[in-house]
C-alpha cells in the first residue's frame, strides 16, 4: 500500500559522483523493505516534465527529529536528476512510495552474495543489515565504472564478512568486472542465494553465474517507467511465469525484484514469440 | 453546493470526473491512493478478445509536457477481464466504463456481446483508433465508413440501457465528419480525444526512440488540440454527449472542457505523476464552480459557445465618433526625438 | 569541423538553421541581437498582395510547452515588403525565404510573379494553410487538389532556379497525400510543419481566450508531431528536400528533424523566449555532430530510417535457445513470502 | 539596441503587495531610459512556460559592486510572476532590454503632471527625476485599488511639487479614482504635459481629461505581448498614424508609450472597419 507524501527534503550529501538525499516522508518507513523504490515528481508545478522519476530506497528512518525519513542515492543522468541535484534542504518533494516488490528475505540463516553495480548497491545495504539480523553470512561484491561511482565501500566493508570491489578502470579494486570475482566469491563463501542489483548486463551476467551452480537469484532490474505504480504498462520486460509461459511483466508492481532465472535476458527490449499474446498482426500504436 | 451529477446519454453519473482509457488499468491500482467510487466513473484499459502481448519496449518516451507511449494493448483477454478486473470494479461498487478494441468489425460486435447486460457495465467506450487487420491496417477513426461499422456492430451488440461512446482520434481533416458518422451509426456520445501521432528521435542512438517507431502523444501538450476538438464536435452535434479529454490536470482545465462542450472529463496522464489526480481535479473543479456561483454542473456545458454577455452597452459610445484631436503638431513642438 | 552546408532543391545553404515565418518579422529586429547573416536563411512573416490588418486581440495564449496564435496574417502587403523589408535583407546580405500566403490560387500566382528573380529571393515558401476565399474557407493545405493548384500556380510563376517549398499542414488525415500532391504539382521542396489547430477557453470569462476563438499552436509541445510528420513524408518521398520545423529548441532538437529526413530546419516559437535562439541552435547543432564524429551534415540526414548497425551478432545467442532452468522450487523453500 | 543578458538577482524586496527586483545585467542600464522595459524568462530550463514576462523599468544603477543593474517592480498575477516571486538573491534571471519606445521628454522645463495606476508609477518615478533635472515642475497624482498597492508614495512626496492620492477603498488618499482629481491638478499646476502609466481604462480617462484641456498626453500602455521586440505581432492595438490612418500597431516596438489621443480605446480589442488592411474576408487563423 504505497502513500503519496508531500515531502521535505531534509539533507542533500554528495557522496562520489552521486548525491544522497534523504526526505521527510512520514508513513514511508514503516512500510519499506529492502528492495523497494519512490517515485519523485520533478520540476516544480509549472515543469515541463509530467513523469516522476524512479529510485531504489537506501535508507529509512521510522522516526527522527522530523519524523521518518527515507534516502535514495542518485546519480545527474538527464533533466529530472539534473533539477533534484539542484533541490536544498527544506525544498518540497513530492514523493510516492514504497512501490515494486522488494526482495524476499531467506527463511533460514543461508551463505547469501551481494552484488552491487555503481548505485546498485544503495538497495543491497540494508538487504545486508536485515541478512545479518537473520545470522546469515554476507559476502559483498561491488563494481562500478570508476571509484567515485562505487557507492557504499565502506558500510559495506563494516557489515559484509567479505568484500570484492572491482573497477572497469581500475582505480579501486580490481580492474574488470564482477563477472570476473563473481564465482570464486560464490563458491568460497559456499553461497546458497544470490541479490544483485546494478546494470542489466551485469544481473545476466551473475544470473547465469549463479544458475551454473544452482543458486537462486534476485535481481532488481531497472526499466523505464512512466507511472511506476502499475497502470501504464510501460516498464514491461519477458518473464517466464510458474506456468512455464512467458508474459510481458510489469518491473513496477510484479518487479523491480524478480528471480534472475526466470527473466529472459536475451529477449529483453523484445515481445519473444511466444509470449502469451504475442501480436503477430500489424498493432495499434496505443 | 454545486450539483455535480452529470448525464450520459440517459445515465446519470455522480460527478463528471473519470479516468482515462489505459491510463488507470481498471483501477485496482489507484484504488490504493483514493476510492475509486468516488469518481464519476472508472475508465478501463482497451480490452480485445483474446490476452495481448503489447509490443517491445521501449514503449515510452517523456516529451515537453506530454509523452508518448506506444504500448500495444497489452491486456489479458476479454475472459480474465470479466473475470478478475470486472468482477473487482463490481465488488467494489464503481461504476465502470469499458473500453473495447478490436481488429475488424466481428471483434468488436463479439466484446459487445460478452459485455451485454453485465450488471457492473456502466458505458462501452469504443476506441477506434486502431489498424483495421481487413484493410490494409488502416485506422478506423480515421475514415467515417470504417468507423461507422464499427460503432453499428457494437450498438447492436449492447443491452439498450447501455450508452454505446465512440472514442475520436484527433488526428483527421475534419473531426466532425467522423463524429456526424459515429452518431448516425448508433453512437450515444463522443469521447473526444484519443492521443496524437508522434515521433521522438533518440539523439544518441540516432534512431526511433521507441520500439514501436510511432506512439500516441498525451498529456498537457495537447491539451489545445482537445479542446479544440471537443469544441468542433460540440457546435456541430450539440445535443450529443461528449466525454472530453487531452491533458487535464487542474480542475480548471476540467472546466475548460465543460466549458467547450464536454459532459464529463477523463484525467489521463496526468495520473501517472499525481496518482490522485482524478479526486483532486474533481474537488478543484468543485471549488472553481463555487467560486463563480454556479448551482448545476450542468449549466457550464458548452457555456462558452453562447455569446458573451455585453459587459458595455451595445450601443456605439459617442466618444468613439467623435472627431480625434490631433495633438502631434504641438507634440513635435514640445518633446524631443527619442534616441 | 563538420560541412554544415546544405542543399535545398539546388541552392546551397551555408547551414541549416533558418528562422519560422511568422516567428522572425522580416529579420531586423533580429538583427539587433544576433548577425541575420550567419544562419541558413531568414523565413520572412507570409506576406499577401494587399496591406492587411490581422485579427482583433487578444491574438496569443501561452498553454503548457508552446502558444496559440491568431494573428491573421498581419502584413503591409507584397509592395512595401519589396520595398522596405526585402531591401534590408538585400543590403544585409541575408539569404531571404519569402514566404507567401493568399486566399485564392490568383493571388498566389500573383505574389509569385512580384518575387520573380528578384535577386535577394533564395527561395519561396508557400503558406497553403490559408482559408480558400473561393471553397467556403476551406484550407488550401487540407486538400490535395487545393494544395496542387495554389503550388502549381507559384512553380509557373517563379524562376527557374529559385526553388518553391510548399509548407504543409498536420491537420490532415494523411500527411503524405498532400506532399504527393504538392510535389506533383512542382513544388521542389516540403516544409513541415505549420502549427495544429487549438483553442483555449479562459476560465475566467469563460469565453474563448482569443479573438480568433481557435489558434495556430506551436513550440516544443508539438515537437513530436512535427518528427513525426517530417518522418512520414521523407519516408513516402525520400528525395525531396524537407525545411522541418515545430517546437525546435536547441541543437539536439534540430538534429532529431535532420535525422527523421530534413535537409534544414526552422527555428520559430523558441526565439519569442530567447531572441538569439538560432545562432545557439546552430552551435549546438555543430558541436553535437563534432561529438557524433559526423564530417558532413549531408550524412545524417534521413539517417534514422536506416536499419540500426547491430551492436551485437544477428545469429541468436546460444544462452537464449538452452532450456530455461527453473529455480522456483528451491526458491519457495529458501525464501518468505513478502508481505 | 536591446541586450540579452544573463543576469544574476542582487535582490528581492517586498514593498506592499508588490515585490521590487533588482538585477545585475551589464550593459542595460547605460542604454535605459523612462519608459523602457524589460522581458525576462522565467520557469528555469525545463520550464512548460516559454514566453517571457514583461515589466516596465523602475531603477537602474549604470555601476554598482556587482556591475549595472535593473529594478523592476510586478505583482503577482499568474503562474510566471509567481515563480518569479520565489527567486532568491544570487538565482540567476534571463533579461532583454531596454525594450521599447521610452518617453519623449520635453524640449523646455514645462509643467508636467504624471500618473500612475498600481505598478504602473514605477517608470513614472525616473521619468520624474529626469524632468527635475531639466527644471520642470512635477505634479503627481497616484491611484490603486488599495494602499499597499500604491507603489511609490514615498519617493513621490519627496520629488513633486504636489501630490495627490486616490484609492478605490479610500484606505489611504482620496477615496476614488485618479480621474476624479486629475482635472484640478491639472488646472491647478496649469500642465502642459501629461505622462500616464496604468491600467488601460485609466489611460483613456486621462487621454481624455488631458485632451479637453488641449494638453499632450504620453501614456504607456500595456497589452499581451508574446516576444516583446517586434517579431510575432500579438501585441497590437489601434493606434492613428500621423497620416489619419489607423493601424494595428505593435505596443512592443512602436511603444509601450504613445501619444494617448493616437489610440483608438474604444476600439482597443478589436480591428476598426477603417484600419489599413482591415480583413472583411474571412481570414486565416495564423
Ligand atoms: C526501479 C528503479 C530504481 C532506480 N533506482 C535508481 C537509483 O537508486 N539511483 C539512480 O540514480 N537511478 C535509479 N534509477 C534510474 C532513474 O530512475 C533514472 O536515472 C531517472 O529516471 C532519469 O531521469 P532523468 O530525468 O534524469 O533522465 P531523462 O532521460 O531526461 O528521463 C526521461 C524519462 O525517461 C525515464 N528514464 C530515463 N532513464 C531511466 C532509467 N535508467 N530507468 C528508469 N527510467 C528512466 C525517466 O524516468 C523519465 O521519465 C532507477 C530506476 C528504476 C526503474
Ligand atoms: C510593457 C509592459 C510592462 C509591464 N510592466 C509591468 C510591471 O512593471 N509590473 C507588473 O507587475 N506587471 C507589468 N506588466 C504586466 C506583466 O507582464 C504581467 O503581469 C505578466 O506577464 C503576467 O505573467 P504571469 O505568468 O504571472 O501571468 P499568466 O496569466 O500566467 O501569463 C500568461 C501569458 O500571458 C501574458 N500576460 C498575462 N497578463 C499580461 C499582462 N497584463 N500584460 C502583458 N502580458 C500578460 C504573459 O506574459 C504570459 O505570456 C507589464 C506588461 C507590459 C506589456
Ligand atoms: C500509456 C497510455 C495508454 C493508453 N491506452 C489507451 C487505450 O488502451 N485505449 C484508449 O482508448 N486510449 C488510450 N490512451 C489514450 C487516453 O485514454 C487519452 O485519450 C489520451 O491519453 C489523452 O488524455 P491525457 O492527455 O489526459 O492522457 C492511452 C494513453 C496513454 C498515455
Ligand atoms: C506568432 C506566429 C506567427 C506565425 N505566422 C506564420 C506565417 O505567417 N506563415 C507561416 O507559414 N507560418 C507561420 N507560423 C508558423 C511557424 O512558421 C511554424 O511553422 C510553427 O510555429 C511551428 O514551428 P515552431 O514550433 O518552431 O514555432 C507562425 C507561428 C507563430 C507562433
Ligand atoms: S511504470 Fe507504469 S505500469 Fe509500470
Ligand atoms: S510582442 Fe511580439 S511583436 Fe510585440
Amino acid at each position: 500500500m504505497p502513500l503519496q507524501v508531500q515531502g521535505e527534503i531534509l539533507s542533500v550529501k554528495r557522496v562520489g559522483a552521486y548525491q544522497a538525499m534523504t526526505v521527510v516522508a512520514p508513513g514511508i518507513p514503516e512500510l519499506t523493505r529492502p528492495g523497494h523504490f519512490l517515485a519523485v515528481q520533478v520540476g516544480g508545478p509549472e515543469s515541463s516534465m509530467l513523469l516522476r522519476r524512479a529510485f531504489a530506497i537506501y535508507d529509512v528512518k521510522d522516526r527522527g527529529v522530523y519524523g521518518g525519513t527515507v534516502e535514495f542515492v542518485f546519480a545527474v543522468h538527464g533533466k529530472g536528476t539534473a533539477w533534484l541535484s539542484q533541490r536544498r534542504p527544506q525544498d518540497k518533494l513530492d514523493v510516492v512510495g514504497p512501490l515494486g516488490k522488494p526482495f524476499r528475505l531467506p527463511k533460514n540463516p543461508v551463505n547469501v552474495t551481494l552484488v552491487g553495480g555503481g548505485y546498485g548497491s544503495a538497495p543491497l545495504l540494508p538487504l545486508a543489515t536485515a541478512l545479518r539480523e537473520r545470522g546469515c553470512r554476507v559476502d559483498i561484491v561491488l563494481g562500478a565504472g570508476t571509484a567515485d561511482r562505487l557507492f557504499g565501500f565502506m558500510e559495506a566493508k563494516r557489515m559484509a564478512d567479505s568484500l570484492a570491489v572491482t573497477t572497469d578502470d581500475g582505480s579501486i579494486g580490481l580492474h574488470g568486472r564482477v563477472s570476473d570475482v563473481l564465482p570464486a566469491v560464490l563458491d568460497k563463501s559456499r553461497a546458497d542465494v544470490v541479490y544483485a542489483c546494478g546494470p542489466m548486463a551485469m544481473l545476466r551476467a551473475v544470473t547465469d553465474q549463479a544458475a551454473e551452480r544452482g543458486i537462486p537469484c534476485q535481481v532488481a532490474v531497472e526499466e523505464s517507467m512512466a507511472c511506476g505504480i502499475g497502470v501504464c504498462m510501460t516498464c514491461v520486460l519477458p518473464v517466464v511465469g510458474d506456468d512455464g509461459l512467458t508474459r510481458m511483466v510489469r518491473s513496477c508492481v510484479e518487479g523491480p525484484v524478480f528471480l534472475g532465472d526466470r527473466v529472459r535476458w536475451d529477449d529483453v527490449g523484445t515481445v519473444p514469440l511466444d509470449t502469451v499474446g504475442a501480436i503477430t498482426a500489424p498493432g495499434a500504436h496505443r | 453546493m454545486t450539483d455535480l451529477t452529470t448525464k450520459l446519454a440517459g445515465v446519470t453519473f455522480p460527478n463528471p470526473v473519470f479516468t482515462a482509457s489505459g491510463c488507470a488499468a481498471a483501477g485496482r491500482e489507484l484504488d490504493q491512493f483514493f476510492d475509486v467510487t468516488r469518481i464519476g466513473g472508472v475508465v478501463t484499459k482497451s480490452i480485445m478478445l483474446d490476452a495481448r502481448s503489447g509490443r517491445a519496449t521501449p514503449r515510452m518516451a517523456e516529451t515537453p509536457s506530454g509523452m508518448l507511449n506506444s504500448i500495444g494493448l497489452q491486456g489479458p483477454g476479454i475472459d480474465q477481464f470479466l473475470e478478475k478486473d470486472l468482477a473487482w470494479l463490481a465488488d467494489r461498487g464503481a461504476r465502470a466504463v469499458v473500453s473495447i478494441a478490436g481488429g475488424s468489425v466481428d471483434d468488436y460486435a463479439k466484446l459487445a456481446q460478452r459485455l451485454r447486460g453485465h450488471p457492473a457495465v456502466s458505458m462501452v467506450e469504443v476506441n477506434i483508433s486502431c489498424p483495421n487487420v481487413e484493410d490494409r491496417g488502416q485506422v478506423f477513426a480515421c475514415d467515417p465508413r470504417a468507423s461507422s461499422g464499427v460503432v453499428q456492430a457494437v450498438r447492436q451488440n449492447t443491452a439498450a440501457g447501455t450508452p454505446v461512446f465512440a472514442k475520436l482520434s484527433p488526428d483527421v481533416t475534419d473531426i466532425t465528419t467522423i463524429a456526424k458518422a459515429c452518431v448516425d451509426a448508433g453512437a450515444d456520445g463522443l469521447s473526444v480525444i484519443n492521443t496524437l501521432l508522434g515521433m521522438v528521435i533518440d539523439t544518441t542512438t540516432m534512431r526511433p526512440a521507441l520500439a514501436g517507431i510511432t506512439g500516441g502523444l498525451s498529456g498537457p501538450a495537447i491539451r489545445p488540440v482537445a479542446v479544440r476538438c471537443v469544441w468542433q464536435v460540440h457546435a456541430a452535434l450539440p445535443d450529443v454527449p461528449i466525454l472530453g479529454m487531452g491533458g487535464i490536470r487542474t480542475g480548471l482545465d476540467a472546466l475548460e472542457f465543460l466549458l467547450a462542450g464536454a459532459s464529463a472529463v477523463s484525467v489521463g496522464t496526468t495520473v501517472f505523476g499525481d496518482p490522485t489526480a482524478p479526486v483532486r481535479v474533481l474537488a478543484e473543479l468543485e471549488h472553481a464552480l463555487a467560486e463563480r456561483g454556479i448551482a448545476r454542473l450542468a449549466d457550464v456545458i458548452g457555456l462558452a459557445h453562447r455569446p458573451p454577455v455585453p459587459s458595455v452597452p451595445e450601443s456605439p459610445d459617442p466618444v468613439g465618433d467623435e472627431p480625434v484631436v490631433d495633438l502631434r503638431r504641438s507634440f513635435d513642438d514640445t518633446f524631443e526625438e527619442t534616441s
